[in-house]
């Protein structure tokens, strides 16, 4: 333990950080940032275990894509500023304790499970060739499904995006306003 | 499988027929089932279903055989006067020739899985037709008789499981559920208890037996007159026919089974449940001012003897009770198919607003006498020798103050009965009804017919089932079951 | 055939009549049911001479076979059976002809015909039955023509209820028959005569066999034959047409309970306790039944009471273990009491329908026939020397002379009873003067042919039937005809009379003046002073009790008859309804209230679902883990 | 000797995605919002990602990485239909809290 190297000790501690805070933080906007941050930190990591390639896809999709598709949302409903109703502590106490738990748990198999020693260390999985091998031949399946899922995703996200042709939003607001009155 | 198969044919039949399907045509259609049995014989079968394992067996023995000629003989007396001529004429008649298949598959399964899946079928038709064609707040009286059937039910298919995990492994390593392996199984006491009390409390039910018996005076008196003769002459006949051939035979370990040491065992309880029955129905009879009520209640005092006397597990007894099955069967059908001629015609079955019939219809209340009689168990009529062979049985059987409290019900039933011929065809005249027409006068007087032939002639009857019976009763004694 | 010719033919009388019945006239009928008694009353007389040789058995085919008990339908025509045959039909005949004029205006004339003829038919099996159950069948079956013939004008809802009343009661007493042949199975294997009562004569079973038995019969013949506690519903039955009442509730089915006793002379004779039962059962009922008479003022109603208590007196003689004496007087009161019905059914048909004796009066003069016949029948039954009833009666009451004094005593005090009873009414209805002022003296009519013969024949017969079984005292030749014609079937044997002849003289002497005093008492006050009975509103307090009988109809009434119909009103509203009913449906209400319970956990609250879902996860994978 | 892995035991790195999965899971249950909750849900999805990661290269096997890709992908999916919904919701109850959703209130 008192052995281990500097940068992954300081990768390992930035991502729980940066976690803590998209958890805690009360501004949403700042939760994003902090996850970007996070899941930087994390690519770092693969790059040290090797996997460079899944470093950038990593950075792309998450960072690039996903997060960006988070904030444009955020941004699109205004909702850098909306008050969250704050839970009590009550609420707080049982969130940590079921965490908790789980963590508890998922530590405690993994002591019992005894230190099996995985050391077959290989410097070539995360290439792309290796990668690409694998992912074209005994992979090919899944990832051809991978792709009608998307398609399905794209679909779905679309049609739920989309308004339907009767629905006004000024009709909308005005049932809500009727509501309120 | 002939008899099954033609009656779900007429069916399918006089459902696709619709508005154009009359009276007559019905009533040919429900002989046909009869008919074809007589001439090709009742379709013994014995085919692999849901698997090698679990059979289709339909070989009626000869307790079976009586039924079906009860189901096959009165389903068509139902069609020709039980429903009444109407937009629904045609899936009424369905969906009592469905009824009638389920019934018939009921009293030939020799198989357990099967017989419980006809068991259950039965339940299908008259839920439905108890549901549309019901008075009053229907939907809660037929989700009662629903529930509580399929209840009882329930614990019948747990029993039967467990007694198909305990039969012998064949050669191909498989349980069976055939009848015969079902009935090898040997049972502890308590085993036998439990295995016992889920069949007895399917049966108790749909007979039903005095504490089963909250479903029955309200689906009697709610449900439409057909659903009432098919559930009182017919499905109440399944009760006792399982409780018999599915439960004592089954499981006559638990018979012997001890609730308060030595004192009071299961069959006790059986015999008590009956006598209580008997007495509480027939004084509630004694007060019902609703027709159909009345003759609800004195059915439950009938079939409190009738279980009684199958429990007596006397040869007189037994046979009496199979005897009495099939009577009670016939004038039951016809009690109530006399409250619905008149409820046709007056729109109500208040006793105390009825009375004087007798003057506008004479051949009526001479047919209804007839029933009326049989009912009351009047000598040479069909009541009397199974009454008589009962009542013998379970005064006989050791338990004398018992036998003379169950014998009372020759009075009392002659009081109540009495009471609703009296109120209803006697007395000052205040209503005139309209003459019977055609199939109401031929469905009463056949069955006028049979109370009075099997009141002279119940030998035929008797002779039929008699080896049968023996033939159980031995089957139970050496299953280490009690014969006294 | 055989016998079945006896019983067919009412059978076939009852079909044509009910079912053609409405379509034939009157008279056709009338003649078709009464040639259906007529033709078996010749075809008994013609076997006369075949049953002096022995019984006649037919078997017909088999009722019921049931493991080892064996019934058959199956017919015995024995002395026994001869007499009541003859008395059934030979009375029946003459009834169906009276009915023919009485019931002539009547709707239901047919009805009535087919429903005589049933009841015949049904008697007649019943005294031809070859064993218990064909005995059983008869009983039921006339019990039945009872209740039909009691409920013959049903638009009168009191007539059913009478109706009704005598079914159930009778019922009662069949209840105690069936448990009584149900011991016979179950000690002698049988129900057949000839089987069970060679059984018996082997006196291989306890005391207690014989003695249950005979009671458990002797219920059933108290509900048939009227004794207490099971009598009420026979004064009820008057309700019927006369006819009914002369030949079901006088002649015939009334008696159907001392036939069975003499047919079960071997169980009685073995056992004394039921012998004394019967003894002072009849006794009590006999008494009982005449003081109620003295106080009746329906001419029918008098009769009924008073049909009772000769039923008693029979029944007294059983006990005495005298059966040739109680069919004597069965043989002989089916003469004269239906003679006294069939005579009141006269008055009443010339009164158009006036049943209350104070109504009547000198009628004498009016209906000379009728008042004629019915003194004869007033005197047979009061037992006037040389008539029928003086004989028989005088016969009994020796037998209980020598069974013991006091019962003795009290027979002869309920036999001066009948005198006063009779007599009161006779001179009530027939001197005296004309009392009714709704219906003219002048329309009182004597009634036609077809009802006075039978009256007359009846007449002859009440005179002559002593001959049937004369005392010692006055003839050797001819003595006791009807003992000896029955003395073979007896197993044991009838009690025989062995006083002193001087003794004999005694108790004649006693019955005679019982009678005189009888009938001069009732004749000093009725006809010279003149007296009328009074009107219910002004009866002294002992009379009123008599009048209402006891108060025994509501001592039944509150003691089973309400008692029971509240508690089944009681089972029905609170036990059905509010306890299995609703503890049912409170089954179901538990579950909804429950699944109600179970649904609150089903909030919407998408986080607590998530809590739980952690929770349980952590919690399965915590027993994977740990257990 | 100088790749990180070969001095660290892979017990760290499942401890240190264990935290996070914990840390996300916390997150699911503790915030209302639902993007936060979304991105929690990323959060948790990516300490898997990375145990998995470890586990192919402490073991030499690429199927491990192949296994993040195919999980990447139903991640971009779900955040796609998920905002869909998102957005969908906000606009007629112009809410984004989770709590508002209580139609399945049995």
């Amino acid at each position: 333990m008192s052995s281990l190297p500097i940068p992954f000790l300081v990768l390992s501690f930035l991502t729980i950080l940066c976690a803590l805070y998209v958890v805690s933080s009360k501004n949403p906007v700042h939760s994003v940032l902090a996850l970007i941050v996070a899941f930087f930190s994390i690519s770092a990591h693969y790059v040290l275990l090797n996997a460079q390639f899944l470093a950038i896809v990593n950075l792309m999709v998450y960072a690039g894509a996903i997060m960006v598709l988070f904030l444009f949302v955020l941004m699109l409903l205004n909702l850098g500023k909306a008050a969250e109703p704050i839970k009590s502590n009550a609420w707080a106490i049982s969130a940590a304790i079921s965490a908790g738990s789980i963590l508890l748990i998922l530590t405690a198999a993994f002591q019992r499970s005894g230190e099996q020693v995985y050391r077959n260390p290989s410097d070539s999985v995360g290439l792309v060739k290796n990668l690409g091998k694998v992912l074209f031949g005994e992979y090919l399946i899944p990832f051809e499904l991978s792709g009608a899922l998307f398609i399905g995703a794209m679909v779905g996200a679309v049609l739920l995006g989309k308004r339907d042709s009767g629905d006004h939003e000024s009709a909308a607001l005005a049932e809500e306003k009727g509501e309120n009155a | 499988m002939v008899l099954i198969l033609l009656s779900l044919a007429t069916a399918l039949l006089s459902y696709l027929l619709g508005a154009r399907l009359n009276r007559m045509t019905a009533f040919a259609l429900a002989l046909l089932p009869g008919l074809g049995a007589l001439i090709l014989g009742v379709g013994t079968v014995d085919l692999p279903w849901f698997s090698e394992h679990i059979r289709l067996t339909l070989a009626p023995n000869h307790w079976g055989l009586v039924m079906l000629v009860l189901t096959n003989a009165m389903v068509p007396l139902i069609v020709l006067a039980g429903w009444r001529d109407g937009v629904h004429f045609s899936l009424q008649v369905a969906l009592t020739f469905f009824m009638q298949a389920a019934l018939n598959g009921v009293f030939m399964a020799q198989d357990g899985l099967a017989f419980y899946i006809f068991w259950e079928l039965a339940l299908i038709p008259i839920y439905f037709l108890a549901l549309r064609f019901s008075e009053g707040d229907r939907f809660a009286v037929t989700l009662k008789f629903f529930l509580y059937t399929f209840l009882g039910s329930l614990a019948m298919l747990a029993s039967l499981f467990y007694l198909y995990s305990q039969t012998a492994v064949g050669d191909d390593g498989h349980h069976s559920f055939a009848y015969a392996a079902l009935q090898a199984v040997e049972l502890s006491s308590t085993e036998g208890f439990w295995v016992g009390l889920g069949l007895f409390l399917a049966f108790a039910v749909k007979i039903p037996l005095m504490p089963f018996h909250a479903w029955q005076s309200d689906t009697y008196t709610q449900a439409p007159a057909g659903g009432t003769m098919l559930l009182s002459g017919i499905m109440l006949k399944m009760g006792l026919y399982g409780l018999f051939v599915w439960f004592v035979a089954l499981a006559p370990e638990s018979l012997r089974y001890e609730f308060i040491a030595d004192w009071l065992n299961f069959r006790d309880l059986i015999l008590i449940m009956g006598l209580a029955g008997i007495l509480y129905g027939a004084f509630i009879a004694m007060r019902q001012n609703d027709a159909k009520r009345l003759i609800a209640f004195s059915s439950l005092s009938h079939v409190g003897l009738i279980a009684m006397a199958l429990l007596t597990l006397k040869s007189d007894g037994t046979n009496g009770a199979v005897l009495q099955m099939l009577v009670h069967g016939i004038n039951a059908i016809g009690l109530f198919m006399v409250v619905d001629i008149v409820e046709r015609r007056l729109g109500h079955r208040d006793l105390t607003q009825m009375g004087g019939f007798a003057k506008s219809s004479p051949l009526f209340a001479a047919l209804t006498l007839i029933v009326v009689l049989g009912t009351v168990a009047v000598p040479l009529t069909n009541g009397f020798p199974g009454e008589f062979l009962m009542l013998k049985a379970v005064y006989n059987s050791g338990t004398g103050a018992c036998g003379i409290l169950a014998a009372l019900t020759i009075v009392f039933c002659a009081v109540y009965m009495l009471r609703f011929f009296q109120l209803s065809f006697m007395g000052p005249e205040k209503q005139v009804l309209s003459p019977l027409s055609w199939n109401e006068k031929w469905a009463l007087m056949l069955i006028a017919g049979m109370v009075l032939y099997l009141g002279v002639q119940p030998q035929v009857v008797v002779d039929f089932i008699q080896s049968n019976t023996e033939q159980w009763l031995n089957a139970i004694a050496e299953s280490g079951g009690m014969l006294s | 055939m055989g016998l079945y010719a006896l019983i067919l033919w009412p059978l076939l009388g009852f079909a044509i009549n009910g079912l053609l019945g409405s379509k034939l006239p009157k008279t056709v009928v009338g003649m078709i049911g009464t040639a259906a008694v007529l033709i078996p009353f010749v075809s008994a007389v013609s076997m006369w001479g075949a049953v002096q040789e022995g019984a006649l058995v037919s078997r017909a085919f088999t009722f019921l076979q049931v493991g080892d008990l064996h019934i058959e339908f199956k017919l015995l025509l024995d002395r026994l059976s001869l007499v009541m045959a003859l008395v059934i039909t030979g009375i029946g005949t003459l009834i169906h002809l009276y009915s023919m004029a009485y019931m002539a205006e009547d709707a239901g004339f047919y009805k009535f015909f087919a429903y005589l003829n049933l009841f015949v038919f049904n008697m007649l099996i019943l005294v031809l039955g070859a064993n218990f159950m064909m005995l059983f069948f008869g009983w039921e079956g006339v019990g039945l023509c009872s209740y039909l013939l009691i409920g013959f004008w049903y638009h009168n809802p009191e007539f059913g209820y009478a109706a009704r009343k005598a079914f159930v009661m009778n019922r009662i007493g069949d209840l105690g028959l069936l448990l009584g042949l149900f011991l016979v199975i179950q000690h002698f294997g049988s129900l057949d005569y000839q089987v069970v009562f060679s059984e018996v004569a082997k006196v291989s079973h306890p005391q207690w066999v014989y003695t249950s038995i005979a009671v458990l019969l002797f219920i059933g013949a108290m509900g048939k034959s009227a004794q207490i506690p099971l009598y009420t519903w026979l004064p009820d039955a008057m309700a019927g047409p006369t006819p009914v009442s002369a030949l079901i509730h006088a002649a015939t089915m009334v008696t159907a309970g001392v036939y069975l006793v003499v047919r079960s002379e071997a169980l009685y004779a073995l056992a004394p306790v039921a012998r004394d039962l019967i003894l002072y059962i009849g006794l009590a009922t006999s008494l009982m039944a005449a003081f109620i008479g003295l106080k009746q003022n329906d001419i029918k109603k008098v009769l009924a009471y008073s049909t009772v208590s000769q039923l008693g007196l029979m029944f007294i003689a059983l006990g005495c273990g005298a059966y040739s004496a109680a069919m004597f007087h069965l043989v002989t009161h089916a003469f004269f009491k239906a003679l006294l019905f069939l005579g009141s059914g006269s008055v009443i048909h010339g009164m158009h329908h006036e049943q209350d004796i104070r109504r009547m009066g000198g009628l004498r003069k009016a209906m000379p026939l009728t008042y004629w016949t019915f003194l004869i029948g007033t005197l047979a039954i009061s037992g006037f020397p040389f008539l029928s009833g003086f004989f028989s009666k005088d016969e009994i009451l020796l037998h209980t002379f020598q069974h013991s004094p006091v019962v003795y005593a009290l027979a002869v005090f309920s036999a001066g009873l009948t005198g006063i009873y009779m007599f009161r009414m006779f001179f009530l209805t027939f001197h005296g003067t004309y009392r009714n002022s709704h219906y003219p003296f002048e329309k009182v009519h004597e009634s036609p042919a077809l009802m006075t013969i039978p009256l007359a024949i009846l007449a002859v017969l009440s005179v002559l039937g002593g001959l049937l079984n004369l005392p010692h005292y006055l003839t050797h030749n001819m003595a006791e005809g009807l003992a000896h014609w029955l003395a073979p079937l007896f197993v044991f044997g009838d009690a025989s009379v062995h006083v002193e002849a001087s003794t004999e003289w005694a108790l004649l002497g006693v019955a005679v003046s019982v009678f005189a005093i009888a009938f001069f008492w009732m004749r000093h006050k009725y006809i010279s002073q003149g007296a009328v009975a009074e009107e219910d509103a002004d009866m002294p307090a002992s009379g009123s009790v008599l009048a209402h009988k006891f108060y025994v109809d509501e001592l039944y009434d509150s003691l089973f008859a309400r008692p029971l119909q509240r508690l089944g009103e009681w089972m029905y509203r609170v036990l059905d309804r509010k306890g299995f009913v609703q503890g049912t449906d409170a089954l179901g209400a538990i579950t909804l209230w429950k699944a109600r319970v179970a649904a609150r956990l089903q909030s919407g609250n998408i986080e607590l679902y998530l809590i739980i879902m952690v929770l349980a996860a952590a919690l399965m994978l915590g027993l994977e883990m740990f257990a | 000797m100088n790749t990180v892995f070969q001095q660290v035991d892979i017990s760290h790195y499942i401890y240190l995605s264990t935290v996070l999965f914990c840390i996300g899971l916390f997150g699911v249950l503790f915030r209302r919002n639902a993007i936060v909750l979304l991105m929690c849900i990323e959060l948790m999805l990516n300490s898997v990602n990375l145990l998995l990661t470890a586990f192919s290269t402490y073991m030499g096997d690429s199927s491990g990485q192949l296994f993040v890709f195919f999980i990447m992908v139903v991640a971009a999916a779900e955040a796609a239909v998920g905002l869909a919904i998102l957005v969908m919701i906000y606009r007629n109850t112009r809410s984004t809290t989770v709590n508002f959703l209580s139609n399945l209130k049995g």
